[in-house]
Order: structure tokens, then C-alpha cells, then sequence
């Protein structure tokens, strides 16, 4: 193995301390390393946004960032929503409006709202298509992803995660 | 720590304390999961495994202590001519109850049948009191032996 | 309890039970699989589209850290066989795809050495040391080129490029061309596109040496017919070797082939005794999943003063890539572009020809639609043109032609035959729902105030739910045309339904739990539906063809009612009632009209378990194995209307309505027919204005990342209404048509019409997508300098 | 699609980053946000020694005003900050319009000011922003530092005056002229998408008539460039449409786009013609608006 390092980060508020090679891509090591696999990978160049994860609390691709990076860091991915028995609100959304299909492109959607929803108003349909334009998904014509968003934008005091 | 293992013929990397027993380094780090763990104490012979032809019990032997030695399991024994001759001789006489012990059990007789005669009764005896057997297969893992070390079942597994 | 009051399952809008796994990261995609101690499988595939392998020089790469093995196309001779997709029809030449190059490559991205590391990282470090030296050979790149005589051959032992040549034809088309009052036609052309599932491709084969038994872990569409073909292929017997399609992450029909590097991950898992993955990364996935569509078609169509079409001529050129794809052939788009041309009209004369030529691309296979979003594209396009020459609207001028009424069931000249379905009521009911008259008038608005606004529509008709007397049309060695269901309730009082099908994002989980539940008398959550496991059942394809519902729901009902019977013989025993007095609804049977019931749970405890309640004579397994076939299968139909306005200075097209009516006959759930609807029609967005792979003049492909190969985005794609029409129930058991492919088929051609239809007064006519910016940028200004040129002379 | 080993460098400070940058010599590459850089190195189309994060490095992603209402904004800034900077709202409204084009939320919230310009995509906002500005970008070496204006900075395609060991550490945005009027048009495949071609424009009236013009464009030639031809023309003239088409004209003539994927030459040119008369327009108005 060439040059490691040693990192520390909370996932999901579970501390791990790891021996990782440089080039590891954050998305591995959460899927090998620590068995995380609700993350998925779509395209490694950053296009597809299935790899969407929270670092400190904002969205980024984890295919563009280094495990080696995120020493210290804060990490949220989608295990760290609700359960399969008691769904976070905006999960809850997405199933009462079908907002998913094959659910690859999911968990990265999920933290992609969770994100938008901070930080933009999202104050009409255009505004939540633009903001998930990032993520691509093959399924659903986003549609009723944008029901659901819609819907989880008008109750967000259930829609935090 | 960094080692390098070579294993049925293969150099491994595995990267580990120094102290763990070769058994889980096989397990767990390199997914041979032929050899199995009985005791932990080397009172069963579940784990025996050869380092260069010798058995030992690798539930006894911290990765530190294999060096450069090669490394057999059961998942290489076939390989040579006696680990395939002794698998065959298991196979015929249907040695195999639960078969939980039996990996020790062949690379037992495998360093025995690599002595190159064939054993006696109290050889056997001496070379395989350390692998228990629950089954009890015991008889015929002796038969098993005696088979396997036959210059005819040798010739004739080898024409096979 | 009355009919009226029973919980009515089927058709209500039931929340998936795939969702809670899927929201919450516990979905099982192949990928997600633990398998410590797999080996990673790396391609080293071809850089060259056409040339002779000189010499492979592994050496370097052999030596690297973490390398446990490499492969090439020789060293898997006894190993494996090469892929061979045959067939009965004529004129059809199949071609041996390898699963590793052997002597030559034929197109780039064809997998030619297989490095085996300790991790995906280690191997692909090997890929980088490798030495391959290759011999260039001649270019088949334009298939109009290699279609040539003295063209370069891919495959010599072919004899020519031209894999498939078929030709359909009744009447005397050229005489009546030459009487009709009017005629239309062209060049069209529809360029090549390919799936983009969001998952890759995966392909886990875990070797289970004790067991000498093979299971893999693959990303498809298609256990069954993958199971069936390594079985063949690896000679091992078929209880030894497992296909299973857990989750997967969208398919399209990428996912309905068999691929060499699913072939080979088993092929060494066996060899090595070890367990052997391979993810693809989406840089092979655009250039190793099979492709779509890529078709030439000269058309033309001759009508009657009245509009009454009189013959339709059409010569197609496929362009169907490097090898004749397992099982479904070269011909599977190409030929159905012939086939399905005529539409749900009524044409009696015809001439349809077709050529599948091999090129140096990557292979062409199935892709939601299959054929028809190309057939609907030139057909409806001819319409439009028909309408506008006939100063027809073109809404009218397709009522008049629809097979309708006494037609149905309609025997196309291609051999297709029409199962009655909704042509002429969809139309309607899609025109009245969008308020067609109302859109012309503000189209007239719009062009008074310069905006370049379209509506188009199109129509089609599908055939569905195929059944075996079509399924051995083609002459493929498979069968497609059933699907089994295996029903059983444990002695909890459970039910487990097992089928071969794949959902690949379908939720046939639920909608089949649906049909289950309902037919037996349970609730949803008693039913397990075990999907996508070559060992669940004795024979299964998959997946594809807009079949799952109509057969595997088919089959559902069957087994499901043979259980039921069985069920309430075993209660009519025990609540001492006649069996015709019985019912059973939410989970108990009970005696109708009374208080008397027996739950499910009760019962399989008194058939299995409490011994003595029942005579042993009359105790039944409570289980069932049943096969539906179709037959024939069935037909759906669809219009879809859109509207769309075009920026006149940057040709920016903004798509304001869509509406889809349509007609799957009965829906088993609305909200998942909708959600098909609405990815149907984003992804013939996609084909109609983003899509495109595109290659160089010798074959180098250029979009071969998700940055140059563009699917839409939700920024793209506008609000869809979906009307559905249940007109009149067809003839399969449970009255379910096909539909998951239909969004894609009308898409396309809707979205032409209405691009026409907004450069009308520039009398431009699409006959090519996808219909980017930069395609309009060149209409409008050919267009503009044509009018410049007539305004000169004149 | 994974990336070649390198060895990771991570600096605490400017020093230390320097320093290593020296070391390596020119075989390491700066990481920043690494939106940019990680797919080149996924794909392998690039395999530095080594990669030195300057994530970590203190006090580098500061957005503030300084002296003369000129904005200041430190190299690990990242796009989404200044997208939603109420700073730059309000004094580089054009700027703050731009942000808004560039990816997505995702990439937004990791991709630097800094690492934008260095990268000198022909195809990104801010270093045509930086041009249009007319912004002073500072870079910083063991050697020294240096302070480069944009159209200096700016050489071609993916090359800046960079040397091999200096980084870019802040960029500052001289203050625009009082009642500027301005405007931003692009035009992308799908939204979020690199831009086929986008134009930006900042014109001051003085009694209607046009003091100083600045149009920048992008994604139609080597590099953003400026339009000077065009500026020229609208310098001390009134509004009048012809003018206005002519400048777009002009600054179609300036530009010398290629041909790829996405579009030709030729329709590069028509998008530029279209989007300057619309940006011109635009900024016009807003001047107008100003003055009134």
C-alpha cells in the first residue's frame, strides 16, 4: 500500500479511527470500509450526484473527495436518516408520493433535499427542479420527486432530517 | 504491521498486529475459512496447518513467528501429491461425519504420509492423538491413512 | 361483508413495500455485496474499433502489488465457450462474441485482458503496465458503407457485414404510390443512444468450492435466461449454478443481455475457486452496455384526397454495432422498426425492408420501446407531414385511419396482430383532457406575437404481455412467452409467491403482492415476494418487453386461486359450512352472511400443525406452482400530446404541457403506473433532444462520460399528466396490459411533431434526433437561406 | 475509474503548503475543493506525486470588503458563499448572478474561488467574472508574491500565468463604478451544465450616455476574453438598438470558438451575437434605472 493515514471521523455520529490509503475516495471507504453501502456510486466524475453525502452539514459529492480529507469531519449519509419502521420525514415523502423507483439514485437525492432545503426558499416547482438538477435519476422523470419535495418544503417542521 | 505471507503458493499482504494467531489471519484477513478454530488453546487440532511441511496449530502461532515459511491450508493440500491422495482416501472410505475437524485432521496426516513409508498402527496413533475428533471417525480416518499410504492406491491415484 | 365493502387491493394507489429498504440505504444492489476476499476484475479493453491483436505482453503488470491473476481470450480456451446468439430466421448470420478478444478487436471498449487484484484500485494500477500491440484493419464505421460489397468485414466468417436482411410486403406498393392523390417521405434519422441505467453494471460470482455450486450476484434483468446460458457455456450442471438480481438500479433493457463480463466473472470464480467481482465504472457503461436504436429510414407514405392512407414504404438501414447481441439477436431493433411502422392504422399495402449491419460500435440490444419509439417517430412524423400537405388537422386525420371498431383484433401486413385497444378513445380522451381546440387558438395568438410555439402528437400502438405463439417468432432458441409463479402458505399462515421476473425499479414487488393478496383473501403484508432468483422457480426469463405485469401477474392469479381453493376446502372442514358459502378477505375465510371465520394463521396451524383437526385425507399442501402463456399477448395503446414553445434567437426548446393518455387496461396501481409513465416519457425526452452517443470517423467513441453524454435532469423534464383509459378489458387473465415501455415510444415523435409544428411557417420538418440546439441552429438557417434564395429568384 | 496513488500533504499553513509545492516541483498538485481536479484523477488523466490540501489553511476563505469598496475574497471561498454573500449581492450583483450558473448545490459548497481560477476552465464563470471585474488575483510563492490582473492571469485553455510553485491566494474585485448597470447571460444544455456560451456585461451612463462598457465572454474561445472591439464602440454614444446590435456584432467578431459535442463554431458565434445584444440590453436598462 502506498502513503496511508490515519483518520478520525463521526459517521453518522459514530466516532471510527482508520488506516486509509491517500487515494481512497471518501464514497469506498464509507461502502468498504465501514460497510455503508446506502451510498452508492453512479458515474465517479461527479455528474451523477448518487454519491451525495453531508460533510459538516453541506452536500458533496463523495466520489470528488479523499477519505483522507474528511480527518476529523463530520459525516452524514443516508443510514443516518430514519429507520426502515420509522421514516424521517422527508423519506416519509418520498414514499407517499412514489418519488422513487429503483431507488439507486436515492440516498443521494435524500441528502441532496435535505441540503437545498437549508438553503434555498424553493418558493415554486422551477426553483426545486433547479436545485435538484445535480442529481440525475432514471426512473421517476422527477416528477414525483418534486411532489415529494414540495410536499416536505410545506411541512418543514417534519421535514427535518 | 505490514507481512507478507506466502500462502498455498501465493504471496499475501496483510496488514496486522503481530500477535494474532495465523488461524484468523487465515480467517478473517484472507478468507480461507477451511481451517477452523476449535479451541484457541492447541488442545484440538481443528487448526492445524503445515508451515513448510510441519503441522502446527495456527491458533498457537501469532503471524510474527511465520516469516518466510510457506504457508499450506487445506484449501492447498490438494495440490500436492500426498494432500490429494489422503483427500481421496477420505472420499472412499467416507471418513467425513460432521466434518468440522476433518481439515485438521488430513493436514495431521498429510505431514505423517510425507515421513515417505508407510505408518504403523502406534505411528498413526502417535501422529493424530492431538486432533479430536467428536464423530469419532477415528477408525476410519486409519483406514483412511493406511489407504492413502498404500504404494498401489499411491500408483493408482496417480494414473488417475 | 358485501363485494362493495371488501377492501379493494388491486387498482388502489398501495405505497411501495420496496421503499422503506431503498429510503433508508438497506437496499441489496450487487455491488453492495460483502464479499471479503473477492477478487477485483479490471478490463484492459480495445483502443482500436477494427484491428488484429499482435501481441499481449502481460509481464510488467503481472509483477505489480496486489495482482492475482491475468487473463486473455486464449488463456479461457476450455474454460468457457464464446456467446453465440442463434436463430431461425433466414438470411441471418450470428456472429461468436468471445468473452475475452480472440485474434481481433471490433469495436473500442471490447474487453480484451482481465487483471485480477486484490482491490479494483491494484488492479486497475496493472491495466496501466499493460502492452498490447495491435495491427489496425479497414474502418466499418458508416453502416451504409459496410453494407457495401468489398467492405471490410468484421466478421469473416459471416462472409458480410449484413447480419440480418428481412423484407415484409403486400400489394403493389409502387403502383399505388404512383396513383395517390399525395406523398410524403424522407430521410429519417434516429441516432444511437444507450440506456444509462444510474447503476452500472455488476456482476458478483461467489464460488462456493466445497459445493463445486456457482452463484452469481448480477445487476440484470434477466436471471433466468443468464442461468440457462452459463450453464451452457461454463458445462456445469444447472442445480449447480444460481442467478440472483437482488435490487437493481434501473435496466431499460442495458440489462436484458447476456454480457461477456458477467460470463467471465464466473468463468474464473470456477477456475480460481474464489469469489470474483467486477463493478463497471460509468466510463464502461457508456461504452461496453448495449446501445439503441441508430437507424436510417427512408419513408414515404401515399394518402387519398380524403386522407385515407393507401401504402406506406419504408427501407431501413441498422446500424446494430460490433456483434449480434445473446439471446435477442441483431435483429431485435432493426426488425421491429419494420414491423411496427404501420402503427395502430390501417394500411393494406406495404413494403418494409430492413438490414442490420455490423459496425464497429458497440452492440445494439434492447432498450425500453425496442424498435418502436424509431417506428413511431417516422410513422407519426409522416402523419403530421400527411396533414399539413392535406390541410388536414392532424388530430382528424388519425382518427380517420385508427383500426378501429369491428377491425379489432387487426392482423398488421407485418403479421402483428391488433388485440382491440383503445386507439381512437385514448386521442379523444387525451385531446378533451388538454383542451386540444383550446391550444390552437393560442397557438395562432403566439405566432401573431412571433413566438415559435409547437403542440404535437402521436400515437401508438404496443404489443404486450407476449405470449409463446410470438415469442418463437423471432426463431430465438428461448422461450419468452411464459412466466411462473410459485404460491405457498407456511405453516405461520404466511404467504411466499416466487417468480423469475426482475424488478429493476418497477415495484413489482408490491404489485404483484397486490395481486396475491387480493386473489388469496390476505393483506399485503402477508405476502413475501421472493423475484429475481434463477432458483426460485423452474423457468423464468426476466424482465423486459413490458411483460412482467400481464405474465407474471397472470401466473400470480392462477396460483393464488388454485391455493385459495385449497384453502377453503381445508376451512369448509373445519367451520363445517358448504364450500360455496365461503369467503376470504384481510387475512381470514370466513362463512358468508355470518359471524363464523377461521384466520389464515389458524388454518395453516390446523393443516400443518394440529394434527387430528383436519382428516388426513382431506389435508392439501397449501401451495401451488402454476404457468401462465398469453398466447398471443395483448395490445396497448397511447397518445401523448405536448407543447412546446422555441426561443426564435438561441433555438432554446422549453416543453411547457404533457399529457399521456393511455390504455394498460386494468391498473393494478395507479401511482406505479404513473411513475412508469412519467420515466418513459423523461427518458424519450432524453432521446428526442439531449442523447446522443456520438463516435469519430473511425470509430472512436466521444461520449464516454455522463458530462458529454447527456441525460436530462429535472430542470429538463415538465410536468406530465397522465389519463389513463380502461376502455374495454383484453384478454389476459387479471385484464392487464403491458406498459413500461410506453412513455419511451411516443415521446420522440410527439416531440418532433411539435418542433415541426413550430417551425411550420418555416416549413422545416424534423427527420432527425435527438433535436438539439445546435441541430435547430442548421434547420433554421438552411431554411432561412432557402427562403432568401426563393425570395431572390423570385 | 479510480485514481493513481499519490502521496497526501496536508499544510496547516500558506508556508507550508508553499513549501512542499516547492518540493515536489511541479510533480504535486494544489486540492482545494477538487471538483475539478478529482475526476481528472479518477479518469487518470493526471497522476501527480503528490496532492497538497490546502483546506485546512487558516483564514484563506475569507469574504470581506476592504478599502474602496473593492471586495476581497480569499482563495478557499467557495462558490456557494459567494453565491449567497449578501456582500456581493449587493456591491457585485453580476457576480452574484453568475454563481448561481455554476453546477450544482454539491459542487458549489466545495469548489474554491481559487481553484477556479487556476483551473482556467474556458467554459467557467468566475474566471470570465474575474476578466469582466477586472480583478486583481494575488499568487504567493516562497519567492515572493505577485499580483497579476485577470487578463494577464488568464493565458489560454486550463493555463495560467501561474508558476509551478505559486498559489493563488486571494482575488480582489475593484469596486464598480457608481450606478453601473450590468447583466449576465449563458446559455447550457441542461441547467447546471458547462456553458456553450455565456456573456456578461457592465456599462456606466453619464446623462445617457455610456462612460465605460466591459463585456466578457465565455466558452467561445481559448479563454474568457473581453470584448474591447465591442467596448469601444458603445464608449460615448446613446442608446440607440442599432448600437447596440452592432456592439454584439463586434463581439462576435472577436471571439475564435471551436467546434465540439456540443455545438459548432458557427452556432457558438449566432449564441454570443444573441446573448451580448440581450446582456447589452439588459445592462442598459439597469443603468438606466440607476440614473433615474
Amino acid at each position: 500500500m502506498s502513503d496511508c493515514h490515519t483518520i478520525r471521523v463521526s459517521v453518522n455520529g459514530t466516532s471510527h479511527e482508520c488506516l486509509v490509503e491517500s487515494r481512497l475516495l471518501l464514497v469506498d471507504f464509507l461502502r468498504r470500509d465501514l460497510a455503508l453501502t446506502g451510498t452508492h456510486i453512479g458515474c465517479e466524475h461527479g455528474v451523477c450526484g448518487a454519491c451525495t453525502i453531508l460533510l459538516d452539514g453541506d452536500s458533496v459529492r463523495a466520489c470528488l473527495t479523499f477519505a483522507v480529507q474528511t480527518d476529523g469531519c463530520r459525516i452524514e449519509t443516508v443510514e443516518g436518516l430514519g429507520e426502515s419502521d420509522n421514516l424521517s420525514p422527508l423519506q416519509q415523502a418520498f414514499r407517499d408520493h412514489h418519488a422513487l423507483q429503483c431507488g439507486f439514485c436515492t440516498p443521494g437525492m435524500l441528502m441532496t433535499c435535505i441540503d437545498m432545503m437549508k438553503k434555498y426558499p424553493l418558493a415554486d416547482d422551477q426553483a426545486i427542479r433547479e436545485a435538484l438538477s445535480g442529481n440525475l435519476c432514471r426512473c421517476t422523470g422527477y416528477v414525483h420527486i418534486v411532489d415529494a419535495v414540495r410536499a416536505a418544503r410545506d411541512r418543514p417542521e417534519e421535514s427535518s432530517p | 504491521m505490514r507481512y507478507t505471507l506466502h500462502v498455498n503458493g501465493q504471496d499475501r499482504s496483510v496488514d496486522l498486529d503481530g500477535d494474532t494467531p495465523l488461524l484468523w489471519v487465515l480467517r478473517d484477513a484472507l478468507e480461507l475459512k477451511g481451517t477452523k478454530f476449535g479451541c484457541g488453546a492447541g488442545l484440538c487440532g481443528a487448526c492445524t496447518v503445515h508451515l513448510d511441511g510441519h503441522a502446527v496449530r495456527s491458533c498457537q502461532t501469532p503471524v510474527s513467528d511465520v516469516g518466510k515459511s510457506a504457508v499450506t491450508t487445506i484449501e492447498g493440500i490438494g495440490e500436492t501429491a500426498i494432500g490429494a491422495r489422503l483427500q481421496k482416501a477420505w472420499l472412499d472410505v467416507d471418513v467425513v461425519q460432521c466434518g468440522y475437524c476433518q481439515a485438521g485432521q488430513i493436514m495431521s496426516a498429510a505431514e505423517l504420509l510425507a515421513q515417505g513409508h508407510v505408518p504403523s498402527d502406534e505411528a498413526i496413533t502417535a501422529a493424530m492423538n492431538g486432533n479430536i475428533c467428536r464423530c469419532a471417525t477415528y477408525t476410519r480416518i486409519r483406514q483412511a491413512i493406511k489407504r492413502a499410504a498404500s504404494p498401489s492406491f499411491a500408483s493408482a491415484a496417480a494414473r488417475k | 361483508m358485501s363485494a362493495e365493502l371488501r377492501p379493494k387491493i388491486i387498482g388502489a394507489r398501495v405505497r411501495r413495500v420496496e421503499d422503506p429498504r431503498l429510503l433508508t440505504g438497506g437496499g441489496a444492489f450487487a455491488d453492495d455485496l460483502g464479499t471479503p476476499g473477492a477478487l477485483h476484475v479490471a478490463f484492459r479493453r480495445s483502443d482500436h474499433p477494427h484491428a488484429r491483436i499482435v501481441g499481449i505482453d502481460c509481464a510488467a503488470a503481472r509483477a505489480m502489488p496486489g495482482i492475482r491473476a491475468i487473463f486473455t481470450g486464449e488463456d479461457l480456451d476450455g474454460l468457457v465457450k464464446p456467446i453465440l446468439a442463434t436463430s431461425r430466421m433466414r438470411n441471418y448470420h450470428p456472429t461468436p462474441i468471445p468473452v475475452l478478444a480472440r485474434g481481433k478487436v471490433r469495436y473500442v471498449g471490447e474487453p480484451v485482458v482481465a487483471i485480477l487484484g486484490e482491490s479494483r484500485y491494484l488492479a486497475e494500477d496493472a491495466l496501466e503496465a499493460m502492452e498490447i500491440a495491435y495491427e489496425p484493419l479497414g474502418d466499418v464505421v458508416d453502416p451504409e458503407q459496410a453494407a457495401l460489397p468489398g467492405a471490410p468485414l468484421l466478421h469473416e466468417a459471416a462472409g458480410s457485414n449484413i447480419l440480418v436482411s428481412r423484407e415484409f410486403s403486400r400489394g403493389d406498393v409502387d403502383l399505388v404510390m404512383a396513383e395517390a392523390f399525395v406523398r410524403v417521405g424522407g430521410r429519417f434519422r434516429f441516432h444511437r443512444k444507450t440506456p444509462v441505467a444510474m447503476e452500472n453494471r455488476t456482476y458478483v460470482a461467489e464460488y462456493d468450492r466445497g459445493r463445486n455450486f456457482l452463484t452469481l450476484t448480477s445487476s440484470t434483468q434477466v436471471p433466468g435466461i443468464v442461468r440457462d446460458a452459463l450453464v451452457a457455456l461454463l458445462d456445469m450442471p444447472g442445480h449447480s449454478v444460481r442467478v440472483v438480481a437482488q435490487d437493481v438500479g434501473g435496466g431499460f433493457g442495458g440489462k436484458t443481455s447476456l454480457y461477456p463480463e458477467e460470463v467471465l466473472v464466473c468463468a474464473l470464480a470456477r477456475k480460481l475457486k474464489t469469489n470474483v467481482r467486477w463493478t463497471s465504472d460509468r466510463l464502461e457503461d457508456l461504452i461496453s452496455t448495449s446501445q439503441a436504436f441508430d437507424e436510417i429510414i427512408d419513408a414515404e407514405l401515399a394518402l387519398a384526397r380524403d386522407g385515407t392512407i393507401l401504402a406506406l414504404a419504408a427501407d431501413v438501414t441498422g446500424d446494430v454495432g460490433a456483434y449480434s447481441i445473446y439471446p435477442w439477436t441483431a435483429g431485435i431493433e432493426p426488425v421491429q422498426v419494420v414491423s411496427f411502422l404501420p402503427g395502430p392504422y390501417r394500411i393494406d399495402t406495404y413494403r418494409g425492408r430492413v438490414r442490420a449491419v455490423a459496425t464497429s460500435k458497440p452492440p445494439m440490444g434492447p432498450y425500453r420501446g425496442v424498435g418502436r419509439p424509431v417506428s413511431t417517430f417516422v410513422i407519426e412524423r409522416l402523419i403530421d407531414m400527411a396533414a399539413r400537405r392535406l390541410a388536414i388537422d392532424p388530430v382528424a386525420l388519425r382518427r380517420h385511419n385508427f383500426v378501429s371498431g369491428d377491425d379489432f383484433p387487426y392482423k398488421v401486413v407485418t403479421g402483428l396482430v391488433w388485440d382491440h385497444s383503445s386507439f381512437r378513445e385514448g386521442l379523444d380522451e387525451a385531446c378533451r383532457a388538454i383542451g386540444y381546440d383550446a391550444l390552437r387558438s393560442e397557438q395562432r395568438r403566439a405566432r401573431e406575437a412571433g413566438r415559435w410555439f409547437g403542440i404535437g402528437i402521436a400515437s401508438y400502438a404496443e404489443l404486450t404481455g407476449i405470449g409463446s405463439r410470438i415469442s418463437a417468432a423471432p426463431g430465438m432458441p428461448i422461450n419468452t412467452g411464459t412466466e411462473t409463479a410459485s404460491i405457498r402458505i407456511d405453516s405461520t399462515g404466511t404467504v411466499t409467491a416466487s417468480f423469475g421476473i426482475t424488478s429493476t425499479g418497477q415495484g413489482l414487488e408490491t404489485t404483484l403482492s397486490q395481486v396475491v393478496a387480493q386473489t388469496l383473501g390476505v393483506r399485503i403484508e402477508d405476502v413475501r415476494i421472493i423475484q429475481g432468483d434463477s432458483s426460485a422457480v423452474a423457468h423464468s426469463t426476466g424482465s423486459y418487453a413490458s411483460r412482467s405485469t400481464v405474465l407474471a401477474g397472470g401466473a400470480a392469479t392462477l396460483a393464488a386461486r388454485a391455493v385459495r381453493e385449497k384453502v377453503l376446502r381445508a376451512a369448509a372442514h373445519i367451520l363445517e359450512a358448504p364450500l360455496e358459502d365461503l369467503d376470504a378477505a384481510d387475512g381470514a375465510i370466513f362463512v358468508v352472511g355470518t359471524d363464523r371465520s377461521i384466520t389464515f394463521r389458524d388454518l395453516a396451524r390446523a393443516v400443518y400443525s394440529e394434527m387430528g383437526r383436519l382428516p388426513k385425507d382431506t389435508r392439501e399442501e397449501l401451495e401451488a406452482t402454476k404457468v401462465y402463456d398469453p398466447y398471443f399477448g395483448t395490445t396497448s395503446s397511447a397518445t401523448h400530446i405536448v407543447t412546446l414553445d422555441i426561443d426564435p434567437e438561441t433555438y432554446k426548446i422549453r416543453l411547457h404541457r404533457y399529457l399521456v393518455g393511455e390504455d394498460c387496461g386494468r391498473v393494478v396501481n395507479p401511482l406505479i403506473v404513473e411513475g412508469q409513465v412519467h420515466g418513459g416519457v423523461a427518458q424519450g425526452i432524453g432521446a428526442a433532444l439531449h442523447e446522443e452517443v456520438v463516435f469519430d470517423a473511425s470509430g472512436q467513441i466521444l461520449t464516454a462520460s455522463l458530462a458529454d453524454y447527456t441525460i436530462p435532469a429535472a430542470g429538463d423534464i415538465p410536468p406530465i399528466e397522465v389519463v389513463h383509459i380502461e376502455a374495454e378489458a383484453p384478454s389476459t387473465i387479471g385484464g392487464y396490459r403491458g406498459m413500461g415501455e410506453g412513455g419511451t415510444i411516443g415521446a420522440p415523435a410527439a416531440i418532433a411533431n411539435a418542433i415541426s409544428d413550430a417551425l411550420a411557417p418555416l416549413g422545416i420538418e424534423i427527420t432527425e434526433l435527438p433535436v438539439t440546439p445546435e441541430r435547430l441552429f442548421q434547420l433554421v438557417r438552411q431554411a432561412q437561406a432557402k427562403a432568401a434564395k426563393e425570395q431572390g429568384s423570385s | 475509474m479510480k485514481p493513481a496513488a499519490f502521496d497526501y500533504v496536508q499544510s496547516h499553513s500558506l508556508e507550508e503548503a508553499m513549501v512542499a509545492l516547492r518540493k515536489y516541483g511541479g510533480d504535486a498538485k494544489l486540492l482545494a475543493g477538487g471538483q475539478s481536479l478529482v475526476p481528472l484523477l479518477n479518469f487518470r488523466l493526471l497522476r501527480p506525486a503528490a496532492l497538497i490540501d490546502i483546506n485546512r489553511i487558516p483564514g484563506l476563505d475569507r469574504v470581506e470588503m476592504i478599502a474602496g469598496d473593492a471586495l476581497r475574497v480569499g482563495a478557499l471561498a467557495r462558490h456557494h458563499t459567494l453565491e449567497t454573500s449578501p456582500v456581493v449581492a449587493r456591491h457585485f450583483p453580476v457576480l452574484h448572478a453568475a454563481m448561481a450558473h455554476v453546477a450544482h448545490l454539491a459542487i458549489r459548497n466545495r469548489g474554491t474561488i481559487g481553484g477556479s481560477l487556476s483551473h482556467a476552465d474556458p467554459a467557467a464563470e468566475l474566471p470570465m467574472l474575474a476578466l469582466l471585474l477586472d480583478a486583481i488575483i494575488t499568487a504567493e510563492s516562497t519567492g515572493g508574491t505577485r499580483h497579476l490582473a485577470a487578463r494577464d492571469f488568464l493565458i489560454g485553455a486550463l493555463t495560467t500565468a501561474l508558476a509551478e510553485d505559486e498559489i493563488v491566494t486571494a482575488v480582489e474585485f475593484p469596486a464598480l463604478p457608481a450606478g453601473a448597470g450590468w447583466d449576465f447571460a449563458e446559455f447550457a444544455l441542461r441547467s447546471g451544465d458547462f456553458a456553450i456560451a455565456a456573456v456578461a456585461a457592465v456599462l456606466t451612463l453619464r446623462d445617457g450616455v455610456v462612460g465605460e462598457a466591459r463585456i466578457a465572454l465565455m466558452g467561445v474561445d481559448e479563454t474568457a476574453i473581453r470584448a474591447s472591439a465591442a467596448e469601444g464602440l458603445l464608449q460615448g454614444q446613446r442608446y440607440r438598438p442599432e448600437l447596440i446590435r452592432a456592439a454584439a456584432r463586434s463581439a462576435c467578431a472577436a471571439i475564435n470558438p471551436i467546434t465540439d459535442l456540443r455545438a459548432s463554431a458557427d452556432y457558438r458565434r449566432h449564441l454570443v451575437e444573441i446573448l451580448a445584444e440581450r446582456v447589452l440590453a439588459g445592462a442598459w436598462n439597469r443603468a438606466e434605472g440607476q440614473a433615474a
